[in-house]
């Protein structure tokens, strides 16, 4: 599969997690794609941490706004019914619970929920950023990735080797193989991918899996097309 | 009472080895006046406290350009290449801080806090040497308040007292960063009189301002 | 996203036994229609979280006059005469908090912090019972944040998404509130549609607020 | 001397404490009449910790504002360059340190410069409000007060026996009789008011007094006429 076509199965399986309301942050890269695949139906409130609610559509070219960027630092824009505030406020609005969900891509994680994704030991170094307060703050986190690395290793491990954004703070894995949800006695194999078998599942993932004991559903077919 | 002059002038009493709070978030809502009037004077040593550390020759990252730094505390440094490579030598200590603890650090301090429990970074390197206190089972770390000698903020609108108004997301860091420092320099994008802003919409008092500088005037005049 | 209704269908979930944080400084910014609403159903044994109990059959008051307490927190009783009685008889449990303290408390638990070091209190009363933490040579109390089922909030104006905007010093502890409470009900002078409000002037976003309901209108049909 | 004049000469003495820009808390009663003796030339932003900075005079019966009382409840209006804000907000500026000083009355205070103003026992209790964050965050207190109770007893004690606002936190005491500074030594007699004399200042303080060497001013003959 293309690679974006693995990442638009991801946005689009992950689009499908969200809740008509909610409040949701994205992270940089993959997380992004999100809102272009959300169900008929659901509208979510997208947070920005340098500071408002109700991130709009990217502004055309020439009409962009020089005090409106994402946190990416991309020109964005603001819905009529957003509002500003400082980044005291807004990470009390994250650390305080009221982020539904969190989307954000991984460098590792592990079955206990753990999250390694904003430092390789030994390349350069460019911060956390706000991504330990997200994923610490957020009512509930959604890894968005690919399921393995560019030279095919694992990215779900028994034990993150990488310093941690945050501790026991994952709640769902979602990659181009599979949907996992993280429990506290472990990691739960929930969906696998369109042309995926189980045993490529198990095999590109270095943690234990559960298994379900039943038939399991198959994702990557349905879900809205792109708006 | 805020007293309106120039960044030149603003700046002078800013000397080797003082602490200075930059607003901004990636050069959106960073006094660029401000900033470039640092460079001009050239003084060096400086501990900058600044949510990011702005692109090369924009903004915050000029200061490194320069090489007028000593430490900085910051969330993210991944805009100006230089700094992994000073914080590798040792040339800048860089203290790497959470943006949320960052900001309330920032708060604290204006506060008169003696610091805060945060859930964030427990269990990762953000905890490290720092205390943990453990209430109703949750694991906190202790946090401490994050002052400054001098504030550089960036707003949008001030009135001859001081009080200030930002725009959208170029608030960020600027309003709790007015409130943790010593000497507190605001540059702005216009000066109107008293009674335009709405007592209701001021975002910073002006009993926070020392000086009021306006962005476009120092352009002109300075450059 | 706020939902509009009355003031009576706003506390329908309010039962016997729940925390109530109810906004307001000597009945201005009270929201009296969702109290007359709470005296109006008559569910008892509540706990109260406010600046301070109000006047007798005036805004947070009525609540006393009408026997619904268990419990309160608050900086100030000395506006209702049957507060002291009630501590003293211990009909109802009156916990004083330093304003401030009380101000921060509701803010940390909005804030998701596990509390803050104060200097307000130490070797006072107020220190009693709190864990004492000191830095740098100062001494702070440990103070906890102050979390609620309900937030009863009282605002100017809001759009139909639920952005609140206040009016002068009717301000107070609502907007802290409308951050710590499970169950946010707003009452307001008018809606009006989105758009209305600017982004920047928008003082509580209206992801924290679950009902709308607007005084006038509760006052012309449910009295 | 007839109770209105002595509270006129307190407040004439406090207004000549503060400089002009000065940010200025006033307590209830006395404190509040300092605002209408200060100098000639001497601007000061009063800050009333319900939510705003710049109280103006009081309203015109009639053209009260509802959203607008000062901190003990009566009527209040703002100044064009006043602002408006949240009471975490307010207590933060309080706290941390913000308003220049904070004038409030009495019921003790003794020698290390602790102060009881807020309970007497066996009385109705009525709570603290924001006082303990007043005197604990201001950067100068200034205690205004008539000397003596009602009875003829010391106010300035030794060791406060009633219930503490804060603790070593006064900086200057100032009464109809005497100005008085607080240092970590002790309370030292810096004026006397006009017709009295330092024995008669003595035998109405149980606290200890350390007198100056020379001559000691006199206060409430001078000062600027009320506006």
């Amino acid at each position: 599969m293309a690679e974006i076509d693995k990442r638009v199965r991801v946005a689009r399986r992950v689009a499908q997690e969200l809740k008509n309301g909610e409040v949701v942050n994205l992270g940089i890269g993959l997380p992004t794609l999100v809102a272009n695949y959300l169900p008929q139906g659901v509208s979510i409130i997208l947070h920005s941490e340098n500071g408002f609610l109700g991130i709009g559509s990217e502004p055309e070219s020439g009409k962009e706004d020089k005090d409106l960027i994402n946190a990416g630092g991309k020109p964005a824009s603001i819905l009529a019914n957003g509002c500003c505030f400082d980044s005291a406020t807004s990470f009390a609005i994250i650390r305080g619970g009221h982020v539904d969900t969190t989307v954000l891509g991984a460098l590792e994680v592990d079955q206990k929920g753990n999250l390694a994704n904003w430092m390789v030991p030994g390349k350069k170094v460019t911060g956390m950023g706000g991504a330990m307060d997200l994923v610490t703050g957020a009512k509930k986190v959604i890894i968005a990735m690919e399921h393995v690395n560019k030279d095919g290793s694992p990215k779900i491990v028994k034990e993150c080797t990488m310093p941690l954004t945050a501790k026991e703070e994952v709640d769902l894995i979602i990659t181009d193989m599979a949907v996992i949800a993280v429990h506290s006695d472990g990691l739960y194999l929930l969906e696998i991918g369109e042309d995926i078998t189980v045993e490529q599942v198990i095999s590109c993932t270095d943690a234990k899996l559960i298994l379900p004991t039943g038939h399991i559903p198959i994702f990557g077919e349905e879900g809205s097309k792109e708006r | 009472m805020a007293k309106i002059c120039t960044a030149k002038e603003a700046v002078e009493s800013i000397s080797e080895g003082m602490s200075v709070m930059i607003g901004g978030f990636l050069n959106v809502g960073t006094p660029e006046g401000l900033v470039e009037a640092l460079v001009e004077k050239g003084v060096s040593r400086l501990t900058v406290i600044s949510n990011d550390t702005g692109f090369v020759g924009k903004g915050i990252g000029k200061l490194q350009d320069h090489k007028q730094l000593a430490k900085v505390y910051t969330s993210y440094v991944g805009g100006h290449p230089a700094y992994s490579q000073c914080m590798e030598s040792g040339e800048v200590e860089v203290i790497l801080v959470p943006q949320g603890t960052l900001a309330e650090q920032i708060r604290a301090a204006g506060a008169g806090l003696g610091g805060f429990l945060t859930p964030t970074g427990v269990g990762t390197v953000a905890a490290q040497g720092k205390r943990e206190i453990t209430i109703y089972d949750r694991t906190y770390l202790l946090e401490l308040p994050l002052s400054a000698d001098v504030a550089f903020i960036k707003a949008y609108q001030a009135d001859t007292s001081g009080n200030l108004v930002y725009r959208r997301c170029a608030r960020n860091f600027n309003p709790i960063m007015a409130t943790a420092a010593k000497i507190v320099i605001a540059e702005v994008e216009e000066i109107v009189p008293v009674g335009t802003i709405d007592p209701d919409q001021v975002m910073t008092p002006g009993i926070f301002v020392d000086f009021l500088v306006r962005g476009d005037i120092e352009h002109g005049r300075d450059r």
